[in-house]
């Protein structure tokens, strides 16, 4: 697979970290309920489908950014 | 006397008539994050995008990050107290161990680990990747025909070193 | 008609070939009800129809498989088992297993090859061996067998390994399980759907769920490609498409699905005895009794429900089979493939009651579905049959990450984003 | 017996270079240009292997990759390769394989009368008992029997390269399909890598004996080559094809020599724009008793042996046929004077064939087929049934059952082949994006057609990969196509008493997969399984579509319901050593060596690895083992002054308006009050409220922070910091860069450090007054700015002294020389960690994210009023029990014994069972209390404080008393450190 680094370019996955599900809301820093925290770090939609996500460029400009992958495919679309 | 030692001073020197690896020493690395127009007046002008690196004044500039660069300057460099308060300035010149490949094979040498395009075309003189050679990461900057310069980690610089010189063994004498 | 297998039975077989065997399970149609449906024909679904009927007297019940039986990750792993747990609540659940492996062939009269041959874990530092005592301790004081290796036992029970100083990380000794091993991983769901036909259990393959049929909170059916089919009871144990099932029933659940790869070289004549894991980085091997080299090591570390694997990750595996084992540089692979697999927060496993009346889950195996595979059968069906827990399953409740109950087997946090 | 000869001129072998190999051990001649296996038919070798079941006699039946039969170790160290593959070099020594003593008399062929029951499910309906653990008794047996070859346990003499590689058009093949391709997408300009497993280009061609054919081939290969754009791998297989068009190449090389750094094969990661699956068709045998003799062979591949090989029977072959093509290897041994015998299933056949055979003088039996071979070690005689019955007396005997596209590497990308009734066999069910076919794999199989169906691929690649300009097509030769007609013939319909193999490597059998269909296992995954068809190691090239179509017969439905395979990469046989190229051994990971490590090794250190780094263990002065010099190195700290290097642990540079807010957030203690040149110590959470690490964070400046992490974590949580700027709080303006590679550190610790200090920085002020515990002071010296922070791992008065890496081997050097008045010496890792379990200073055992800050007694540094990261789910239920497992220091109350981590903790009165109480994390030998001592966790922790425990270590039948203490064994007050 290869991740589009929006500062290097294409680069193959073997130079990226995974940082999850970047739909997830994290409650903002000091907000938010046990439930709420719960609920954003343990609970997962894995839809099977598109899936806006976390990378890092971690072996490159270490920069985090986020995509959208097709889960049942790897097929990478645009940055949302 | 407190002497400057470099990560590879006890390293196998590489020896071939088509392939030159080794460490270029003296030079200074200064990390600066903050506005490309604060900056610029004192750097002179700036590389646009991520990848590519400019050279002027006996400087290098190379731009790392969406807003940060890096300073290839000579080993002793005043720049730093020139940069304006504004910028975020980090030294590096201890953190990377500069290695130079040159010769007609260093671009297939470097292929065999590096998942980038070496061809002539992809791959020029003044731009730069950083990237991940034996699983550490690199920057690797093409600056001539068949020459790189590999900034590694100084921890790791052994290790990429000795994966260099032993990925170049078929070109040794 | 059930003809019970044997030597015997082959050998009069043998000479009247013309008798052919009979159905190992049969194909009926579904029934409009049941009193319970399991929802997912792999080894843990057909285990606990089998336990559902063996052990509570329920047979009216249906296995539900969307594509053939044991299509799933029992027929894509790389065949261990082992009960070298030591956290309260897997130890005595994998343990379990272990002994339920152990007579599963006669349990079933259908041989699953349990081969115990021995799983050593290999230590790569003086730190690393003492959290593996700490592990064999547990075992022993749990009824378990365990022992540790100095480097030179190592050395002599695995003269292959890489002794050398060119050893990027020395051996400094391992812990053995004697009765962990192997089992022919195909033959657990072919036998567990034969004894569980036998007892009167439907199978059904080619018959999907696509939702459920809902009375309010309570899930009393499925809807299928081949009709709606109400039930008592409903489990779900479809590991892999967890959420994908949960989510039909308004469950959102603690998992990711991953992509985990198996390996297997060609099949040469014995040469490793063992199951061999390694302290350096995870990787795991073992031969199986065709001769193959079956092993394999992290999942790729990103979610996705393609059974595909990304190459680098190929390359890591390899690296560690030769680094570890140089007798493997040769060997040549002859496939490789993925299994997906539902990643829990903590690495361990659900099996329980839900919110929804009626419905129970079974999933969030990462790593260790496939050893687990006869007590989650067994457990599974004590909750579906009792509308409560088996102690051996307690600690594997949906909720215990709000009540802080994490079962941190490895202890590394978050498995689900970690790499 | 000798069924084969080679012609004394003819074929592409090289007669000038004569090549000599050996065949278990015998020394036999060949020629440059052959394989292994036309070399060893040509010698005569008509059997050369025995079946993996059954023991059966067997013989070469192909002339590719899809071998089933002739399957040899090569060198001593290579097991299982076919000959097909090998091509012949000088010195080459191969093995018969799975036979005892040899092949000829192979006397495990006992096995073959105990046949009946082998039959399918053998093993499943078997060896169950008498005990539970019964297959423990069968299985050595078993696995003897199994496996094929066998493995070296020796260390692989060869090495291996691996390779990054890029390009716009990728073709897979050489044969007509491929060069035209390639050419026209070479013509475009595009940089087109074309790859072909054989050593030369042109796949079938290179059986052809057409003059036209040849010169067409020779003229693509010569603009070809020609085109700097166009880069041509031979010897090289595309392996597997990966996301985002990956394909795995492996390319093997004639001149390899390890010791001059020439690898053995090469494996080429190559990312292409476009790719092209020129990849052709494999024939397929046909089923019918004994139809594995040696002798009996595919059609194709007799051709290949007569016009590539020059080798012919010996007299007179028989083929038999459901399809036109083998009526060319018919003609051309006819035209080289062996007599033919033709048998074809179809009652019709095409009159210019009957013509062409009449001509030729061959014998025809139309709507004829195999009714059995005989022959015990090789073809003899072959009695023919349908609408003609007859003995023929033949020496061998070819078959072609159709032809199957190999549509391996379009479907590794997940797009499943479907049946394409034209040619009785599977066809790519789809391309995905960029990807395209051409030629026999897409079940196109003439050559003019293949040659159009080239041009427009290439120039389709061309364009997808951006090269839009048209290119000049490749010329045909103008030759008329015929029609492929084919009448598929899955199996016979009885197989009386002959056993019809299906799977030859498997010697699976027609009447195996009638026992799988009988006993429901008819799912073709199932079939496989149960009959292990397709899983030798030709990985059922050559059985896979047969099985299918027998199975589908079997069921009554078509063979498009009746399923497919899946096909998994490698597409052959791929070393694993050849995957993990030369990342192994030492290799294996890189290791990191801190800016000490020199001056480490000059003064006698031991190293240890510790992740990748290599780190000082203990040092020489001390004594030459762990267990004793640590003891030595931790009173050396107690009692005068060493020095250590710290270099690994990571270090972070924290700038930026916002940095105090920042560092305010991911610690659960504040430091937005810490005042600069102050350094305190600092524990972050995960968001689940678990540890995740500790350290230190001086304030340099106002808005300018020098954080350490434990070594450990470091990459873990300079990541995380990332994250959390540019993902989550990107309103904070604050910038992060590790230096744990620009500053080495180095510990100077034990009572006398002051002195040392204060003798290494005479210019500095190192007094109490001005570097008091948790201050920092950065000096000069040469010029050259250090930072000493006044901290302590070890509980002693004790500096850390951070110094940019290159400068670190002298100023080390300079700390020693100046100070040897004081003793002081260096101290490793062991005493490290010994000298901090005394202080009851946590480290990576108890911070192994299972644990709360109260579990480790760090509870009270978290600001109650200020919010943290992990803060909120820190108090969930179960991680505020009062009973939790918490640190605890634990004394050895015998003295005569010793304290061992991993022991299992119980109260006295306990039984001793279970999962205890709690375990020991890290223990030492305390120079100070001249005990063993512990720290580890315990339900209910201090709570417990003097009461006696027993720690367990039941891997070694040991349980020693001792008692729970407090974790801080020394120096409770600190007066050490402030001293």
């Amino acid at each position: 697979m290869r991740i589009p680094c929006p500062h290097c370019g294409q680069r193959d996955v073997g130079e990226f970290r995974y940082g999850g599900d970047a739909s997830k809301a994290r409650p903002a820093h000091g907000t938010g309920d046990m439930k709420a925290w719960h609920d954003y770090y343990f609970l997962f939609d894995n839809p099977k489908g598109p899936h806006d996500e976390y990378w890092q460029h971690v072996l490159g400009c270490r920069q985090w950014f986020k995509l959208t992958r097709n889960t049942a495919t790897n097929e990478i679309g645009e940055q949302p | 006397m407190l002497d400057r030692r470099s990560a590879l001073a006890s390293a196998k020197p590489y020896t071939s008539s088509v392939l030159q690896i080794g460490e270029a020493h003296g030079f200074s690395l200064l990390q600066v994050a903050g506005l490309a127009k604060a900056i610029s007046p004192i750097t002179g002008k700036l590389p646009v995008k991520v990848g590519l690196a400019v050279t002027s004044e006996g400087r290098t500039l190379m731009r790392t990050g969406p807003n940060q660069f890096w300073i290839i300057g000579p080993e002793v460099d005043d720049i730093e107290t020139k940069l304006p308060e504004i910028a975020i300035i980090t030294p590096l010149s201890h953190s990377r161990t500069r290695i130079v490949i040159e010769g007609e094979p260093a671009r297939n040498v470097l292929a065999k680990g590096v998942p980038l395009d070496f061809h002539h075309s992809a791959f020029k003189s003044g731009t730069f990747a950083m990237t991940g050679l034996h699983h550490t990461p690199v920057l690797v900057h093409c600056v001539g025909e068949n020459r790189f310069e590999i900034y590694a980690l100084r921890t790791f610089a052994v290790s990429v070193y000795e994966w260099l010189t032993d990925a170049a063994l078929e070109f040794a004498r | 008609m059930f003809k019970p297998y044997s030597a015997l039975a082959l050998a009069k077989h043998a000479l009247s070939p013309d008798r052919p065997w009979p159905r190992a399970w049969n194909s009926p149609e579904p029934k409009s009800s049941y009193d319970a449906i399991v929802i997912g024909g792999g080894g843990h679904g057909l285990a606990t129809a089998y336990y559902l009927a063996k052990n509570h007297g329920l047979t009216n019940v249906a296995v539900l498989e969307r594509n053939y039986i044991g299509s799933g990750n029992v027929g894509r792993n790389t065949t261990i088992i082992r009960s070298n747990y030591m956290i309260d609540g897997n130890t005595q659940f994998f343990e379990h297993s272990l002994k339920l492996w152990e007579g599963l062939s006669h349990e079933l009269n259908f041989n699953c090859m349990v081969s115990h041959r021995g799983q050593v874990v290999l230590a790569v530092s003086p730190a690393q061996l003492d959290t593996f005592a700490r592990r064999g301790n547990i075992m022993r004081l749990n009824g378990i067998d365990a022992e540790l290796l100095d480097r030179g036992q190592v050395m002599k029970l695995l003269p292959y390994l890489d002794y050398s100083k060119d050893a990027r990380w020395p051996i400094y000794g391992g812990i053995i399980q004697e009765r962990a091993g192997t089992v022919r991983h195909d033959a657990v769901a072919w036998g567990y759907a034969r004894a569980a036909d036998t007892l009167g259990v439907h199978i059904i393959e080619n018959c999907e769920v696509t939702g459920f049929v809902m009375d309010g909170d309570k899930a009393v059916g499925v809807e299928t490609s081949r009709g709606k089919i109400l039930a008592g009871k409903i489990g779900i144990a479809v590991a892999g498409h967890s959420s994908h099932v949960a989510k039909m029933a308004g469950l959102r659940v603690p998992i990711e699905t991953h992509v985990l790869q198996a390996f297997v070289t060609e099949p040469v004549k014995p040469m490793v005895d063992h199951v061999i894991s390694w302290g350096a980085e995870l990787f795991y091997l073992s031969q199986s009794d065709k001769g193959g080299m079956v092993f394999g090591g992290h999942i790729d570390g990103f979610n996705t429900y393609t059974q595909r694997g990304q190459f680098p990750r190929i390359q890591t595996v390899a690296e560690c089979a030769v680094s570890l084992l140089p007798l493997m540089s040769k060997l040549r692979l002859l496939r490789h493939w993925g299994g997906v697999m539902d990643m829990t927060p903590d690495g361990s496993p659900f099996i329980g009651r839900t919110e929804r009346p009626n419905l129970y889950f079974n999933g969030g195996w990462c790593y260790q579905g496939f050893k687990a595979t006869p007590a989650s059968g067994w457990t599974f069906a004590h909750t579906i049959a009792h509308d409560e827990e088996h102690e051996l399953n307690r600690a594997y409740s949906l909720d215990r990450f709000e009540k802080g109950r994490e079962l941190d087997e490895f202890g590394i946090g978050n498995w689900t984003y970690k790499q | 017996m000798t069924a084969f000869r080679r012609l004394d001129k003819g074929g592409r072998i090289d007669r000038e270079k004569s090549v000599n190999f050996t065949y278990d051990g015998k020394s036999l001649g060949g020629f440059a240009g052959d394989t292994l296996a036309s070399a060893l038919l040509a010698n005569g070798k008509t059997l050369t292997s025995r079946s993996f079941k059954y023991h059966r006699p067997r013989g070469i039946m192909s002339a590719g990759v899809e071998e089933p039969n002739g399957l040899f170790a090569i060198n001593g160290n290579e097991p299982n390769i076919p000959a097909t593959t090998v091509d012949l070099v000088e010195g080459l020594a191969a093995q018969s394989q799975n036979a005892w003593p040899s092949v000829d008399f192979d006397l495990m062929a006992v096995n073959s009368f105990a046949a009946p029951l082998f039959q399918t499910g053998f093993y499943y309906k078997t060896f169950m008992g008498p005990f539970k653990k019964s297959w423990m008794f069968y299985e050595p047996f078993i696995r003897r029997a199994a496996g094929i070859g066998k493995g070296s346990c020796e260390k692989d003499p060869d090495r291996y390269e691996t390779a990054h590689e890029f390009c716009d058009v990728l073709v897979v093949g050489a044969g007509p399909a491929g060069l035209t391709t390639a050419l026209v997408a070479g013509r475009s300009g595009a940089r087109v890598v074309l790859v072909e497993q054989d050593l030369e280009l042109g796949g079938q061609l290179l059986s052809e004996t057409d003059r036209d054919f040849e010169m067409w081939r020779t003229t693509q290969v010569a603009e070809l080559r020609s085109l700097a754009n166009v880069t041509i791998r031979t010897r090289t297989t595309a392996q597997g094809l990966y996301d985002d068009n990956l394909v795995v190449l492996l390319q093997r090389h004639e001149n390899h020599d390890a010791a001059r750094g020439r690898p053995r094969q090469t494996l080429i990661s190559l990312r292409s724009k476009a790719i092209i699956f020129a990849t052709g068709a494999i024939e397929r045998p046909l089923v019918f008793p004994n139809n594995d003799r040696p002798g009996v062979m595919l059609a194709s591949a007799l051709r290949t042996y007569l016009n590539r090989f020059a080798i012919v029977p010996l007299k007179r072959a028989l083929i038999v046929t459901n399809n036109d093509t083998a009526y060319k290897t018919a003609f051309d041994l006819a035209e080289a004077g062996i007599a033919v015998t033709m048998a074809d299933h179809r009652n019709v056949i095409p009159s210019d064939l009957l013509s062409r055979a009449a001509m030729l003088g061959m014998a025809m039996f139309p709507g004829t087929g195999i009714a059995d071979v005989e022959g015990a070690k090789q073809v003899t005689r072959v009695q023919l049934a349908g609408n003609h019955s007859a003995t023929i007396e033949c020496d061998v005997l070819a078959m072609s059952g159709g032809w199957n596209p190999v549509v391996h590497l379009t479907s590794h990308s997940g797009i499943k082949p479907v049946y394409d009734d034209a040619i009785a066999a599977f066809v790519p069910g789809g391309y995905a994006k960029n990807h395209f076919g051409a030629g026999a794999v897409t079940g196109k199989f003439g050559f003019e057609s293949v040659i159009k169906d080239g041009n427009a691929a290439g120039a389709d690649a061309a364009k997808a990969a951006g090269f839009d300009k048209p290119a000049t097509p490749v010329a045909t030769i103008g030759a008329k196509d015929r029609a492929y007609k084919i009448s598929p013939h899955w199996a016979p319909k009885t197989t009386g008493k002959g056993k019809a193999f299906v799977d030859f490597q498997s010697d699976v059998t027609v009447k195996d997969i009638r026992t799988a269909h009988d006993e429901g296992y008819v799912a073709v995954e199932h079939l496989k399984r149960y009959t292990t068809l397709g899983m030798g190691t030709d990985q059922g090239k050559t059985s896979n579509i047969n099985a299918i179509g027998l199975m589908a017969e079997l069921r009554e439905m078509p063979i498009s319901q009746a399923g497919t395979t899946t096909f998994r990469p490698p597409y052959t046989g791929l070393a694993v050593g050849a995957i993990a190229g030369r990342t192994v051994g030492l290799h294996f990971r890189p290791y990191r060596l801190s800016p000490l490590h020199d001056a480490n090794k000059a003064h006698g250190a031991t190293f240890i690895e510790a992740g990748l780094w290599m780190r000082a263990w203990y040092y020489a002065w001390a004594g030459s083992t762990p267990e004793t010099a640590y003891i030595r190195e931790m009173e050396l700290v107690r009692n005068g002054v060493g020095i250590a290097d710290i270099s690994t642990l990571g270090k972070i540079d924290v700038q930026g308006p916002d940095a105090a807010e920042f560092l305010n957030r991911v610690y659960v203690n504040g430091f937005a009050k810490l005042p600069v040149g102050r350094a305190r110590y600092g524990v972050m959470l995960s968001d689940d409220g678990v540890v995740l690490d500790d350290g230190t964070t001086t304030r340099i400046a106002d808005i300018h922070y020098y954080t350490t992490t434990t070594t450990a974590q470091a990459g873990e949580v300079m990541s995380w910091f990332e994250y959390l700027l540019q993902t989550q709080w990107t309103d904070l303006k604050v910038h992060v860069t590790s230096l744990t590679d620009e500053w080495a550190g180095m510990a100077v610790s034990g009572p006398k450090s002051r002195e040392a200090l204060q003798l290494a920085f005479p210019d500095a002020d190192v007094s109490n007054e001005n570097l008091p515990y948790m201050g920092c002071l950065d000096v000069h010296l040469d010029g050259v700015r250090i930072r000493i922070l006044r901290l302590s791992f070890s509980g002693e008065l004790a500096y850390e002294v951070h110094v940019p890496a290159e400068y670190a081997g002298s100023l080390w050097e300079h700390v020693l020389k100046v100070a040897e008045p004081l003793g002081i010496r260096p101290y490793g890792l062991e005493a490290l960690a010994s000298l901090r379990i005394e202080k009851g200073h946590v480290a990576g055992l108890e911070l192994d994210h299972r644990n709360t800050l109260d579990d480790l007694g760090l509870g009270k540094i978290a600001g109650k009023e200020k919010s943290y990261v992990g803060k909120e789910l820190r108090f969930r239920e179960a991680l505020q029990a009062p009973d939790r497992w918490s640190l605890v220091g634990i004394e050895l109350m015998e003295p005569d014994k010793k304290l061992r981590g991993g022991s299992i903790l119980f109260s006295a009165g306990d039984e001793i069972k279970g999962h205890g109480r709690g375990y020991i994390t890290s223990v030492t030998w305390s120079t100070e209390l001249k005990k063993f001592i512990a720290l580890g966790l315990y339900q209910g922790g201090l709570k417990h404080e003097g009461e006696d425990i027993i720690c367990a270590f039941p891997l070694k039948n040991e349980q020693v008393k001792a008692r729970i203490v407090s974790p801080h064994f020394i120096d409770r007050e600190g007066a050490r450190l402030n001293a």
